[in-house]
């Protein structure tokens, strides 16, 4: 089955992140197709490459990007969110793309289930 | 191995149900502005849909906003916006999609409004007719 | 002829906290599941004030909590209400492909 | 000999969303005073039910409310309970400055 | 023309009564962990500290807390380090503060919880107690 | 009087940055002193330079940068909440300094009232 995420938090904050990446990694390890995961809202920090955790702690940045690239995941970061708070190309972390809110709407025809994560 | 990630997908002709569930107050968070922005760009792909107010969301449509003195952007007249891309879908043979603008009774009752307090026309639901109305989406969109 | 369609619903908040689970029993059709997850996994604690919510409405709703987030919260030994059932984020998987739709209380 | 000391409490939250107001109700020390402000403000509006929880205590706390929140929620033409004052930013500072300290209820 | 900025204080022999409001859950938010660590900076000055847990803040130092399957960080053992910097505070002639670690029982008691589910020794108060405590502080810090 | 200031969310995500911008600006206009405001949790976001609201909204980045420069307002963003969510010195807005949780303690000794405002 084709799930669609979305992620309406950014990393730490909330525990939206960390259930969103829980959710879909279980999802792709379970058969499913997650084609891709929108991040909006505070979500578009989800992509910022300068995030750096304690040593002890998960790198939720670094996460999402690998396991996009293990599972062939498109992780978008809406423009118009991300414009506001500074999520721009000179930060954006490896496996991350800007797009246009456009691509949730998509995500949500494309696929057969929308799961939202946030606060 | 990386696995190959496509960024384009055939959606042509899919037409779903949408509802955008909107429960916070305007203001206190960007909520309510920003999931506006999502219901408006479900109209550029002719999707059916629901905006639904629903307890401290019922807030966002009141009346005579005015944000000066707090500094911020006044986002209400966008709800004109959407009404009257719901007008247009209502009226319009060539727009092939549904929209309904709904409010919940009991939220707004509670919060001692009426709907003559809104800045837009929307329907009010009682609590078992909005269920039934959740209950028959494809994809539910909150924040 | 396809059956009636069932949705899930998650709930992540406190219900001492916020509105949200009880938003969510009032709104979701009788026959829905709801998931408890993050800060939400404390209304299905037995022997809380909010334990009574939930178990008034056993007989309407499937009820879940996940339990990686009751076993962050130091709750894995406490007694769950009667009729809630631990999934783990496969369980939750599973879950949203057997319901037609998801719908997060946020 | 300096008087017993006051303290100044603001809630930002709307009442029927959190639990904020309730707590800030029960833990405050009579002769406190209380600012509403943001989503707070709501619990300020005559008329609705959480109306009844900050008219209920107006012998015990000085109740004050911003105004330019209330008008960006399109409340100006309400009526507010009776007792609460409406102050702009500038009032806020001397409320800050009157009271001996301040305690955001978050 | 910019005024001049100074950031630097003489803040020599000053001590004030911090009270540091705990009324969030742990893990949902990040809230919980980084007000711990404002409560640990604050021993670094001597200062004399309440650290007070109330309505879902006592959530936050529940014992056996395991966050292996969520993923995240347990940040519960520091919770700990506070109790003996109480612990320090208390028996140390050489160390000028007082700190109190307390729980409001209404909290407690209406999310079925006892003081023996706790992972640290706290004092348990009526709300007319804690009032009168938070009523005391100088510096507030709440998140 | 002297007060410190502390901000515990981001902009424009919640109003709390709003409101202590307004706050402070009444204070320093009303001939009361502000010598810091502490950016804590969310808050270090404030200082993130890249910030680009739509053009009819306010920058509250920019906004925050002006009256500290007007009044003589030292803008700390805590280095830990900081590092956790990547906002660096290579995205520091003007007026902004990084720095210890240390600088929030001291605040509340310097002043005569500490205010927070947060979600």
């Amino acid at each position: 089955m084709k799930f669609g995420v979305m992620v309406n938090e950014g990393p730490f904050t909330h525990q939206a992140s960390d259930t969103a990446y829980r959710f879909t990694k279980a999802a792709v390890e379970g058969g499913h197709q997650v084609p891709r995961v929108f991040f909006y809202f505070d979500g578009v920090n989800n992509g910022n490459k300068l995030s750096e955790p304690q040593a002890d702690d998960r790198n939720l940045v670094k996460l999402w990007g690998e396991l996009a690239a293990a599972h062939g995941i498109d992780l978008v970061i809406c423009v118009a969110a991300a414009l506001r708070r500074g999520m721009k190309d000179e930060i954006l972390a490896e496996g991350f793309r800007i797009s246009g809110l456009g691509q949730l709407v998509e995500l949500g025809l494309a696929t057969d289930r929308t799961v939202v994560f946030g606060d | 191995m990386n696995a190959e990630i496509a960024t384009e997908f055939d959606t042509e002709g899919v037409q779903k149900n949408f509802m955008f569930v909107n429960r916070k107050a305007p203001y206190g968070s960007i909520y309510a502005l920003e999931a506006l922005e999502m219901v408006l760009i479900s109209a550029a792909f002719e999707q059916n849909a629901v905006i639904a107010f629903i307890d401290d969301g019922v807030y966002q449509i009141v009346k005579g906003q005015d944000t000066k003195a707090a500094g911020m952007k006044n986002f209400s007249p966008t709800f004109g916006v959407i009404e009257m891309e719901k007008e247009d879908a209502d009226e319009d043979p060539d727009i092939d999609m549904v929209w309904r603008i709904v409010v919940e009774r009991d939220s707004m009752e509670q919060r001692g409004l009426t709907a003559e307090d809104f800045s837009i026309a929307v329907e009010v639901l009682d609590s078992a007719e909005l269920a039934d109305l959740m209950n028959a989406q494809d994809v539910v969109l909150s924040a | 002829m396809k059956g009636e369609r069932k949705m899930l619903h998650t709930v992540n908040k406190s219900p001492y906290e916020r509105n949200t689970l009880e938003s969510c029993l009032r709104l979701a059709k009788a026959g829905s599941a709801i998931l408890l997850i993050e800060d939400g996994v404390y209304a299905a604690i037995a022997g809380s004030a909010a334990a009574d919510q939930v178990a008034a409405r056993t007989d309407d709703f499937t009820f879940h909590v996940l339990g990686p987030d009751i076993e962050a919260r130091g709750l894995a030994d406490k007694q769950l209400i009667d009729g809630v059932a631990v999934v783990d984020y496969t369980g939750f998987v599973e879950l949203v492909a057997e319901y037609d739709a998801v719908q997060s209380w946020l």
